[in-house]
């Protein structure tokens, strides 16, 4: 259903994505993983069209993605629902407001412009917070929400454009580990329930071996690994990452294993 | 075609309030005659009043000569003179008084070498104008140029300033009108040293006059050309009427005893009008 | 790191902060000084070097002066008036005509009988005008001193060779000046002023029925004027009083708020727009960018005094002119503030919003708009503040409001219970403005 | 999420539609205040705004073509006009550099945490706001009468003004400051004195300049303002000058390019030195 | 050498300190520990006379500390130095100027302003430094270091002012276990090699045990232990933290116990 072949992009002369091609045959929850700059901001920005490819195409179920324009490439958007690291919500807004944003594609500019939002779509906002499980928080501006309950209002306003992709860039990197599960759980979830696909690209090996079906690992902004999580063993780590071999997972593991023995965050006790 | 509303223009000498104040009578007696809404603006200097007479804005004020000569020469299109103020004993004219403290020893303008000379605002008549031609004409070595003969010239704003100025001591004399009649320790019968004295501002003990101009034609009523001939006939004949009518008011509009007003034509400004162009140049 | 070396680091490390602590206020009291002597505060002969620098140009402090105008403003005075050629003797409060006692009526220390008339100026002091234009005066200490006019001079008993300094004597003036009042004599009239505490005449003129009635009297009391009823009447003569003119005073005021509150949220509409259009990020055109700031640029430079004068062409006196000018310059602030905010909006907001599939209006509205709006708006309404105080400014420029009155009260040097009154206003005025607008804020920035 | 059974779409709805009532009645009655003081400025104007839109280049104008011919002058005039260009400025300067000191003071006395009187505080800050509220040309007629012409009266006056108006927004800024250091100093044994002077200025120093260049460019007008109704620099010379109008319209001119000149200048060298001073205080 | 009798500090009708009376005869290492709201911060700054007390009295050799005044209050500060949880440094300032500022009561304050601090005084506190092992951070701003480096500072800024009591204030509450460590073997040290006397609040039990030579406990104002390290037992600890049997120190532990195994920093973990 998505097929990606030859996907550049050049920012001046340095190619931040690099013919990228593979395609995806059934929603399935896709890892991107690389080290930073390798290209997977930009991949996902392309594909959502926020940033025009330089060259080469996207089809996803026939639809060439990268030559919609107006009208065609919002209504695209908004089938292509994303997720940011930095949540991206409008803080000082309340949660709701933030979750019916993802209406705006539907709604006439003007009739949204004074904020006036059907009802119904009020009360679905509310039962996908309540889904996330932050409903009581509903009225409260978003800055007020601490970070794992905000990237949730981003999923929640992702579900609200009822999409049939949901790209996440980095969606656990600014939360710590209690609530990066929370998310990462979160949008399996939605992927199980309702059969969307998401694509999120993920800076932690485990977290990508733990909740996707698929991994694509880049670097210099070319595919160099597409495979399952179990084939991607720390020596095919340490090719996407150019690391050499003092390189170990623990010191990018966000997971917590076991509430017996809380998170070793060698990070903390390392610096001095 | 007719006018929406009338605006009258006051010039200075008094706080804005009582000269707002002393013309009530008269926006009440125009908006009978007129049957449009008068309304009264008292810009804080003659340059407020030559502007909205330029700009059309204002439809009647009482200029100084000087003012009016300003006006003149910018649009001669803009304002024709209609009326003029009769003195007490019929003349239609003033002085331009020269002035010093007493204590200072500056008894004329030969002593006035190297001191401070002042002035009023530049539109004035008595408190520039004139003073600044004929003082030149007093002595061979006197020019107006500062730091030439004065040790400087400097304007203070406006004939209130001027008096005080020097009584204060930071101008060592300076110009102001008067009508040059009555006693020189009441400040004369009317003008502005009179003003000062009855506000208790001054002791004219302590001043002398050092100097005083050739008769200044009083300034004219004006009114806008562009203004329907049976308004401007109706408020010339309104003014003119008005020291019959009701005495009080005229007090009131010419700040002190007169004759009432009389009809002027521009001709009797032409001398003001070149001397003032000299200037320019 | 060896002991030396880091002793050495350390000690050029203060050197230089010993040369900026002391380089810097050297600096700032170096252009003190400066602009000391070349405001003439100090002069070189202060320091024993010749100078030729005139008096007049020398700071100088006129403690008299300054007394009077205290003295002024919490005080007011009345005027005995005896006009020599008529013998007519009038009573003034301030020695207006507004402020004249009805004929026939005088304050119970005047005491006019025939053509004599006492007047007691309390303290012992008492002058007494007697017929042929002569007067006496008993000043307590000092003996009694008399005054004629005699032909078209004065004569007094005051001794020539011994003239008390608070005596100002000439061939054709007597002035007395003393702590109770003030005498003056000349051919066309006898004058005495006697001042009194207070603001006079703040309520009611003399010729108002409820003159010297208190607030219980015409709150309760029995019906004074039989026209009207009291609270209507008594409001009528206050509001309508000719001598402090409070209706008008008022109407100043709110001109004056009504330019700076026209002229900030004027240019507020104005610039918003506007300066979209020159924001890096949000303009299309680097041209039309580079032209819109230069136009903000010179809308600010040529300032809200010189708007105000060109502007007076075309508009002539009164609050709209004020008004606009406030709006132009402003409209340059604005225009460079409200830019400079729209740069440095946060990009995660519009990108999560652009993510939905919005247009580019919906961008704006809901990427843009709620970020900027707290900024913009608290410094609109700093703005509102600051402006309600530059148009008393303006308005004694443009002929308006209560500056004009203000700066006219005082540049005629007379009137300073008028002053007094109008600065009151004004800090209260200003004083409300600002709380005002911070309530705003808090209300509108911080959410309710 | 509470015990208590919470409907949050009722409550949500009902507080949506509270907001926008709140809301749409605060835009009415702007725009109703808008309009009518609008029709109510222009009925209390001489001119109407209307008729008076396309004069609005009258007086520019006349300027130039009062000017045109004389342009050969402007140098001479800019040269004459510059030692009064300088008075301004001086008066601007030290105006603003006396009213900071004193607004520094006074910002500390009256900011909770660092106050030498904790229990004057709230005198400090009404003296702060009547400081602020009295307008600058008040004070400098006043002056005037006391001191004589010149250039102190006009300084005085601006730097009453400039100490009210810093020292709130210095205090503004002692606010955000860290008290620990200054509780660190106290335990030390400093003095207020070295408390304030070592805790308190390192911190805040970078916002008080920037703060303080905004006041400058401020004072420049406010003493290009005053000069115009009677304190002296180029205001006087631009009231003269503008007064006596056409003959003297291209001296008006020339003072007009100096001080517009310099309102420019010193503004655009403000805002780029705030904006280093403000990324510098970033990290 | 020091007698505190009676002390007692109220804020409104509540006793934050409640007549404390102890006393101590030679120069010691003294731990107070006591849960949050006990009293420990009211004491130490009773002390140094940052606070006022309410009634008692506190003599140290001889001096009536409470009742000095003006002058002779500052000078009883520069004896009695005060180390706090936040460090307190002057942020933007550089490092040695912060130690200088131990040495503000004994110049002037006209010299002080103007950066006139005695040669030797600088070189002094750049002595002082280098013993606290960070004399290479001298000219940078104290901001820009870490929060050990930062202790150790104020540490300095403390020997700076030659000291006979050195009170500190949860010194280590804000440094990460591997720089507690460091902090407290240094106050330790100062008491051992100076002959210095230490009053430090802490608020785990084991640091207490392993660095002073005698723990007072307080619980709501009041001493409730007073004895040897050796003498506080889990059953005391429970006493004075009012903790019931679920108690277990291991929830506030801080130490290092193997370098092989990192700190457990069990609130890390279980904040959500
Ligand atoms: N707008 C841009 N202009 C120029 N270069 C860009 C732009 N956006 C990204 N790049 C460059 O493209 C390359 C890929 O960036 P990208 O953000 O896609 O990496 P990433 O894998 O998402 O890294 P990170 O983990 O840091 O987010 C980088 O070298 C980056 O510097
Ligand atoms: N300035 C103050 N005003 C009012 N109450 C105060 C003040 N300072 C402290 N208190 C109260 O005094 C009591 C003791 O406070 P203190 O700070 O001494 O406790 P602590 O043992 O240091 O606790 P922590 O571990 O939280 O620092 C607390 O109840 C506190 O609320
Ligand atoms: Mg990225
Ligand atoms: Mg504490």
């Amino acid at each position: 259903m998505l097929v990606v072949e030859n996907l550049t992009k050049r920012f001046g002369r340095n190619a931040a994505v690099d013919s990228m091609n593979f395609s995806v045959d059934r929603p399935m929850m896709l890892g991107i993983i690389g080290r930073s700059g390798a290209g997977k901001s930009t991949f996902l920005r392309m594909m959502n069209r926020m940033t025009d490819a330089t060259q080469g195409s996207l089809t996803f179920e026939g639809r060439d993605v990268l030559t919609l324009r107006g009208r065609e490439r919002r209504n695209w958007q908004a089938d292509c629902a994303m997720i940011f690291q930095q949540f991206n919500l409008v803080p000082r807004m309340d949660v709701v407001s933030n979750v019916l944003h993802g209406t705006l594609n539907r709604r006439s500019t003007f009739a949204t412009m004074f904020n006036l939002f059907p009802r119904e779509d009020i009360h679905h906002a509310i039962d996908i917070l309540e889904r996330m499980g932050i409903a009581e928080h509903a009225a409260k501006r978003a800055e007020a929400l601490s970070g794992g309950q905000q990237q949730r209002v981003a999923i929640a306003r992702a579900l609200m454009q009822d999409p049939k992709v949901i790209l996440a860039d980095e969606p656990i990197a600014s939360l710590d580990p209690m609530n990066a599960q929370i998310v990462m759980e979160t949008l399996r979830r939605i992927h199980e329930e309702d059969g969307r696909m998401v694509i999120a690209n993920l800076h932690t090996l485990d977290t990508a071996r733990r909740y996707c079906d698929r991994v694509i690992g880049m670097r210099d902004g070319r595919i160099v690994f597409d495979g399952t999580p179990a084939q991607l063993t720390t020596g095919v780590a340490r090719d996407i990452y150019g690391a050499d071999d003092s390189f170990s997972e623990d010191a990018t593991s966000t997971e917590i294993r076991d509430a017996a023995r809380p998170a070793l965050t060698a990070r903390a006790a390392a610096t001095a | 075609q007719g006018i929406e509303e009338f605006n009258i223009g006051i010039l200075g000498g008094e706080n804005a309030q009582d000269r707002l104040n002393n013309h009530g009578c008269l926006k009440t007696y125009a908006e009978d005659a007129l049957g449009v809404p008068v309304k009264l603006f008292a810009p804080a200097d003659y340059n407020g009043v030559i502007q909205g007479l330029l700009g059309g804005t204002i439809h009647m004020a009482w200029l100084g000569a000087s003012a009016y000569a300003a006006t003149y020469l910018q649009d001669p299109e803009a304002v024709e003179p209609v009326l003029v103020k009769i003195n007490l004993d019929g003349s239609y004219g003033y002085h331009s008084i020269g002035f010093a403290r007493a204590d200072s020893g500056i008894t004329s303008l030969e002593d006035m070498q190297d001191k401070v000379f002042g002035f009023g605002d530049p539109n004035s008549t008595s408190g520039y104008l004139i003073p600044s031609i004929e003082i030149p004409m007093a002595g061979d070595a006197i020019t107006m140029e500062p730091g030439a003969y004065f040790g400087d010239v400097v304007f203070t704003g406006g004939h209130e300033q001027t008096i005080v100025a020097v009584n204060n001591g930071d101008i060592d004399a300076g110009v102001t009108w008067a009508d040059g009649q009555g006693e020189w320790a009441d400040g004369y019968n009317s003008g502005a040293l009179r003003k000062a004295v009855d506000a208790g501002l001054v002791d004219m003990n302590d001043l002398v006059e050092i100097w005083r101009s050739k008769p200044i034609p009083e300034g004219p009523i004006v009114l806008a050309s562009a203004l329907p001939q049976d308004v401007k006939d109706k408020m010339t004949a309104l003014v003119d009427g008005m020291y019959d009518a009701d005495p009080e008011c005229t007090y009131n509009i010419s700040a002190g005893e007169s004759l009432g007003f009389d009809p002027i034509t521009h001709d009797a400004y032409l001398s003001i009008i070149e001397a003032r162009k000299a200037k320019s140049e | 790191m060896t002991d030396a070396t880091a002793y050495a680091q350390a000690d050029r490390l203060f050197g230089r902060k010993k040369l900026f602590s002391w380089g810097l206020p050297a600096v700032v009291l170096t252009y003190l000084v400066y602009v000391a002597f070349a405001f003439h505060i100090l002069t070189p002969d202060m320091f024993g070097i010749p100078s030729n620098i005139p008096d007049r140009d020398r700071l100088k402090f006129d403690v008299q002066n300054g007394r009077t105008l205290v003295a002024d403003m919490v005080s007011y005075k009345t005027h005995v008036t005896r006009d020599n050629r008529s013998g007519e003797l009038g009573v003034a409060i301030e020695g207006e005509r507004k402020g004249a006692y009805p004929d026939g009526i005088v304050p119970d220390w005047v005491d006019a009988q025939g053509e004599t008339t006492v007047i007691d100026l309390g303290a012992g002091h008492i002058v007494t005008f007697l017929p042929g234009n002569a007067l006496t005066y008993e000043v307590p200490g000092y003996g009694t001193i008399r005054g004629q006019i005699e032909g078209r001079t004065v004569v007094t008993n005051i001794p020539e060779d011994d003239v008390p300094d608070w005596i100002n004597l000439s061939s054709t003036r007597m002035a007395i000046t003393t702590d109770e009042g003030r005498l003056s004599l000349t051919r066309n009239k006898t004058e005495v002023f006697n001042y009194f505490p207070g603001w006079e005449l703040f309520w009611f003129t003399l010729d108002s029925p409820y003159s010297g009635h208190g607030v219980f009297d015409i709150l309760f009391g029995d019906q004074i004027d039989p026209a009207r009823g009291n609270i209507e009447g008594a409001w009528h003569d206050f509001w309508e009083n000719p001598m402090w003119r409070h209706v008008d005073v008022a109407w100043a005021l709110f001109e004056t708020v009504l330019m700076a509150f026209l002229g900030t949220f004027g240019a507020a509409i104005v610039a918003l727009p506007v300066a979209f259009l020159a924001a890096k990020n949000f303009s299309p055109l680097m041209p039309v960018r580079f032209a819109l700031r230069r136009v903000f640029d010179f809308l600010r430079g040529v300032d809200a005094l010189i708007w105000t004068i060109l502007l007076s062409r075309a508009f002539g006196p009164g609050p709209m002119t004020g008004a606009l000018a406030i709006l132009f310059t402003d409209t340059g602030s604005f225009g460079k503030m409200f830019s400079e905010a729209l740069e440095n909006v946060d990009q995660k907001q519009i990108d999560g919003v652009v993510s939905t599939g919005a247009s580019t209006v919906q961008r704006y509205r809901f990427g843009v708009i709620p970020q900027v709006t707290p900024v913009l708006l608290s410094q609109v309404l700093y703005f509102l503040e600051s402006n309600t105080r530059s148009a008393t400014i303006i308005g004694a420029i443009t002929g308006g409001g209560i500056g004009l009155l203000l700066t006219q009260a005082m540049i005629t040097q007379k009137d300073w219970e008028e002053v007094t009154y109008y600065i009151i206003l004004i800090v209260i005025v200003v004083m409300l403005m600002d709380s005002l607008s911070g309530w705003l804020r808090r209300k509108l920035i911080k959410g309710e | 999420m509470t015990d208590i059974p919470f409907d949050a779409r009722a409550h949500y709805v009902e507080m949506t539609r509270r907001k926008r009532m709140y809301g749409g009645i605060m835009l009415a009655v702007f725009v109703a205040l808008m309009v009518s003081g609008f029709m109510l400025a222009d009925a209390r104007n001489a001119g109407g705004f209307w008729a008076g839109l396309p004069n609005i280049f009258g007086f520019p104008a006349d300027v130039i073509a009062d000017t045109a011919p004389k342009v050969d002058q402007l140098p001479g005039h800019l040269v004459t006009y510059f030692p009064a260009l300088t008075e301004t400025l001086n008066i601007a300067a030290a105006s603003t550099i006396i009213g900071a000191a004193l607004g520094f003071i006074l910002s500390l006395l009256s900011t909770r945490g660092m106050a030498r009187w904790p229990r004057l505080i709230p005198v400090f800050r009404r003296i702060m706001d009547v400081m602020r509220a009295v307008p600058e040309i008040v004070i400098a007629l006043i002056l005037i009468f006391v001191l004589g012409g010149g250039p102190v009266p006009a300084m005085i006056a601006i730097a009453f003004h400039t100490s009210g108006a810093l020292g709130k927004l210095f205090s503004e800024v002692n606010e955000n400051a860290d008290l620990k250091p200054i509780e660190g100093l106290a335990s030390v044994g400093a003095t207020w004195g070295q408390r304030m002077w070592l805790g308190v200025v390192p911190q805040v120093a970078p916002n008080y300049f920037s703060y303080a260049l905004l006041r400058f460019e401020i004072n420049i007008r406010a003493s290009a303002i005053l000069g115009f109704v009677g304190a002296g620099g180029i205001g006087y010379e631009l009231k003269n000058a503008m007064s006596w109008g056409q003959g003297r319209f291209d001296e008006a001119a020339a003072i007009f390019i100096l001080l517009f000149l310099t309102i420019v200048v010193f503004d655009q060298i403000s805002s780029h030195v705030r904006n280093r001073l403000a990324h510098e205080g970033a990290h």
